[in-house]
Formats: C-alpha cells, structure tokens, sequence
C-alpha cells in the first residue's frame, strides 16, 4: 500500500528504495517534530483509523493523475512523537521535475486539511490545547 | 435506524467517549446533531459551535445538509491539522 | 560541505541523518537516469572542476538566505551513470513547508542551467551528441 | 600575460584538447576568442557560434564583454546541463 498510518517511525532510504524505477525526478517532504525553543515535550497524534487511510490512497490516487506521477507514497505516524522525530512523508516519482513538486505540495496541501488528523502539544505542564487548523492551511488548497 | 457516531480530538473528550450507538430518525447530519445536542450538557457544549466542527458520513467529508439515510457511522471532530 | 561533486552513488538516509535538526520541514530532490525507453546504455556526465563546486555553494548560500533555509545539501554525480542510477539531489530544511519547496525548486532550477554540468547519451551506437540545453529549463529561472 | 584556457564538452572534443595556456594582450573574453579562432581550423569552428557558447573568468559566469586583465583562467563551454 502507498498509503500507510502507523506508530513506528521510517526510514527514508528505506522507503525510497525502488522507488520510482524508470522515473527521472523524485521528491519528498518529510516534516518533523520542532522543539518550539524547547517548550515541546512532544507532540501527540490521533487521526481516524479506516477513513485516513481511504483518505490518503484517494489523495494519491488523485495527484498521480492529475499530475502523471509514475509513483507516490506517503506515510503518516501517529500517537506520541518527540521534538526531532518525523511525523510523516510523502513522496512523488514522475518524468519531470516540475510535477515532481506539483504533486508533493499538492498532497501536502491536502492532508494539511483534508486528512483526519489532529494534534495537540505537551509541554511539562501537561497536555495543551488541540492545535487549531490555521487560515494559510486552508487557503494553500485554493490553489489547485 | 441505529448509527455509530464517533467523536475525535476536543469533541472526543468533552463528550467523554470516543463512540456511541445512537438511535435515530434524523434525515440529515444537522437533525442528527440537534438529537444528540438535546441528550446531555456535554454533547450540547461539544455540538454548540458547529464553525468548528467537521463531519464524516461513512468516512467521507460531508457537510451538515448531507443526508444519512443508510449511514452506519457518522463522525464529529474538529478542522483537521495533519501534516 | 553541504556541496558536493562526486562519482560516487550516495544514499539518500545516509545524507539525511540529522539534517535539518530543529526544521519542521525537510524537501528532498533526486534526479535518476531514465533508460528513455531502453534507448539509452548510460549517461555521461562532465563538470568543471573548482568552478563546480563553487557555483553549489553559491547557489546554496542565495537560497538560504532568500528562503530562510536553516540547513540545505547538494549533491552531484559525474562520470558514467547507467538507468536508474541517481544523478544528484538537493535537500532543504525550513520551518514551514512552503520555504522547503521553494528553496528546492530554486536550486533544481538553477542547477539545470547554472551550473557547469554537461551530459551526453550512451547508446548502443556509442557516445551521442551531448545533450542540448532546453528552453523551458531557461524559463524556469525567469520566476525566481 | 598568459591565461589558461579551458574547454568542455563539444568544446572540448572540437579543440581537441581540454585546456591549453595562452599568451594573450586581448583585454576582453571577445578579444581573445578572435585570437583563438585565428589560431587554426578547430578553434574556428568550436568557436564560430557563439550564441552556443558559454564564458566563465575565474570560475565565475561573465559575457563576451568582461575584461579579462588579471583573469588566469577562461572557460568556454555550452550551455550547462546539469540536473
């Protein structure tokens, strides 16, 4: 599966290995856990098991043709995850670079709003607030 | 007809509960909200600003208008901030 | 040196462990040889050596300073590369994904038609013309 | 003065040799491409067409018109294609 949810963290040039055979250009996002000038003790991720994963492949499935990517993949962690640690990846394969980066920010702009997840951060008082979803999110998709 | 309905995030913890079976008739996501706002104080705090609530038929984003005629689970949670 | 010209192939995890520590987001570009259909037997690719490497760092240091990058990498191969095999990648680290995109997008361009690279097509045939630089990659540089 | 010039690519292949050293009073890149392709066949026609070809002083990027006074090394070579 292209798409996966899971606890466990990856490894990039694991998950690249064969990936994009026969294509020119690959790129990737992963983004990670800052550590917010140390006021982070971790992040913590709940997401909606069974529609995040049909909502990831339906992602993929659409950038790929939208953006003929030969290849695509993304991986999204969730549960506890400290400053530094990868919280997810995505990564693109096609002929040409610049649908390469097309579909890479295409996917990251939707799983930013579009994909059932949520986070909140613990500092060393405790669990904090729910992250609110922010207005530059939402207004990235009205892009595509 | 009897739906899951499952809650995640803030809404999942002011409710108390991750999920419940509910019985209903509403027609709609909104009817079935102003059913489950009229159970209790905390499905009523959870459910009072709806701005900043996002829905899920079936697992499917849908708004508050959709029909849920056939549905058997409908989730309540914030604005999603994945990534 | 975050720049680097080698014959060697590297590996992607490797060159990203512990880059862009503290970033939130990290974008990657790998350039691979495409075996065009079974046309092509391998690539051949020359540079200029001291100029090279120059010419990266330069275009390193513009782009983390234009894009706010707190880490960035190139590197690139020369010599004989069959199908398949990676050419070069960049990798840029920022505190939000849109500087990381466009960090990486600005060096790739740069790259295709700034820096003292050239290659040429191996066929069955032997050595072909070397490769022509293409308008649209010119073009490209005109956005930034 | 005397400056080392060096070829790449097709350049290269048509002049034969990589790099060679030059006495030259020529006091821009353009100047001292005439010198150049007076010198035989080959520099001619590597040089011919210039729009084809491009010049870095010292390791940096520079036109037909940079003075070259001080310069030790020129490059000529087409149009990068790296990537």
């Amino acid at each position: 599966m292209p798409a996966r949810v899971q606890l466990d963290p990856f490894d990039l040039g694991t998950e690249l290995s064969g990936f994009g055979t026969g294509a020119g250009a690959v790129v990737t996002f992963t983004g990670l856990v800052r550590d917010e000038d140390g006021r982070l003790v971790a992040l913590e991720i709940e997401h909606y098991p069974g529609m995040t994963e049909k909502a990831l492949q339906a992602f993929g499935d659409k950038a790929a043709e939208r953006f003929g990517l030969s290849d695509w993949k993304i991986i999204h962690r969730h549960g506890r995850l400290e400053p530094g640690e990868q919280i997810m990846m995505v990564a693109t394969a096609s002929r040409h670079r610049a649908a390469a980066f097309e579909g890479a920010e295409y996917l990251m702009d939707w799983l930013k709003s579009r994909a059932p997840f949520w986070k909140r951060e613990i500092t060393p008082d405790g669990p904090g607030e729910w992250v609110e979803a922010i207005q530059s999110d939402e207004d990235a998709l009205s892009r595509w | 007809m009897v739906v899951d309905v499952l809650y995640f995030a803030w809404l999942r913890e002011r409710i108390g509960q991750p999920r419940e079976k509910v019985e209903t008739e509403a027609a709609t996501v909104r009817e079935l909200v102003a059913q489950l706002s009229a159970m209790d104080d905390w499905h009523a705090s959870a459910l009072s600003d709806l701005s900043a609530v996002r829905v899920a038929v079936d697992q499917e984003l849908a708004d508050l208008d959709a029909p849920i005629a056939g549905a058997r689970e409908i989730a309540f949670f914030p604005p999603m901030t994945g990534g």
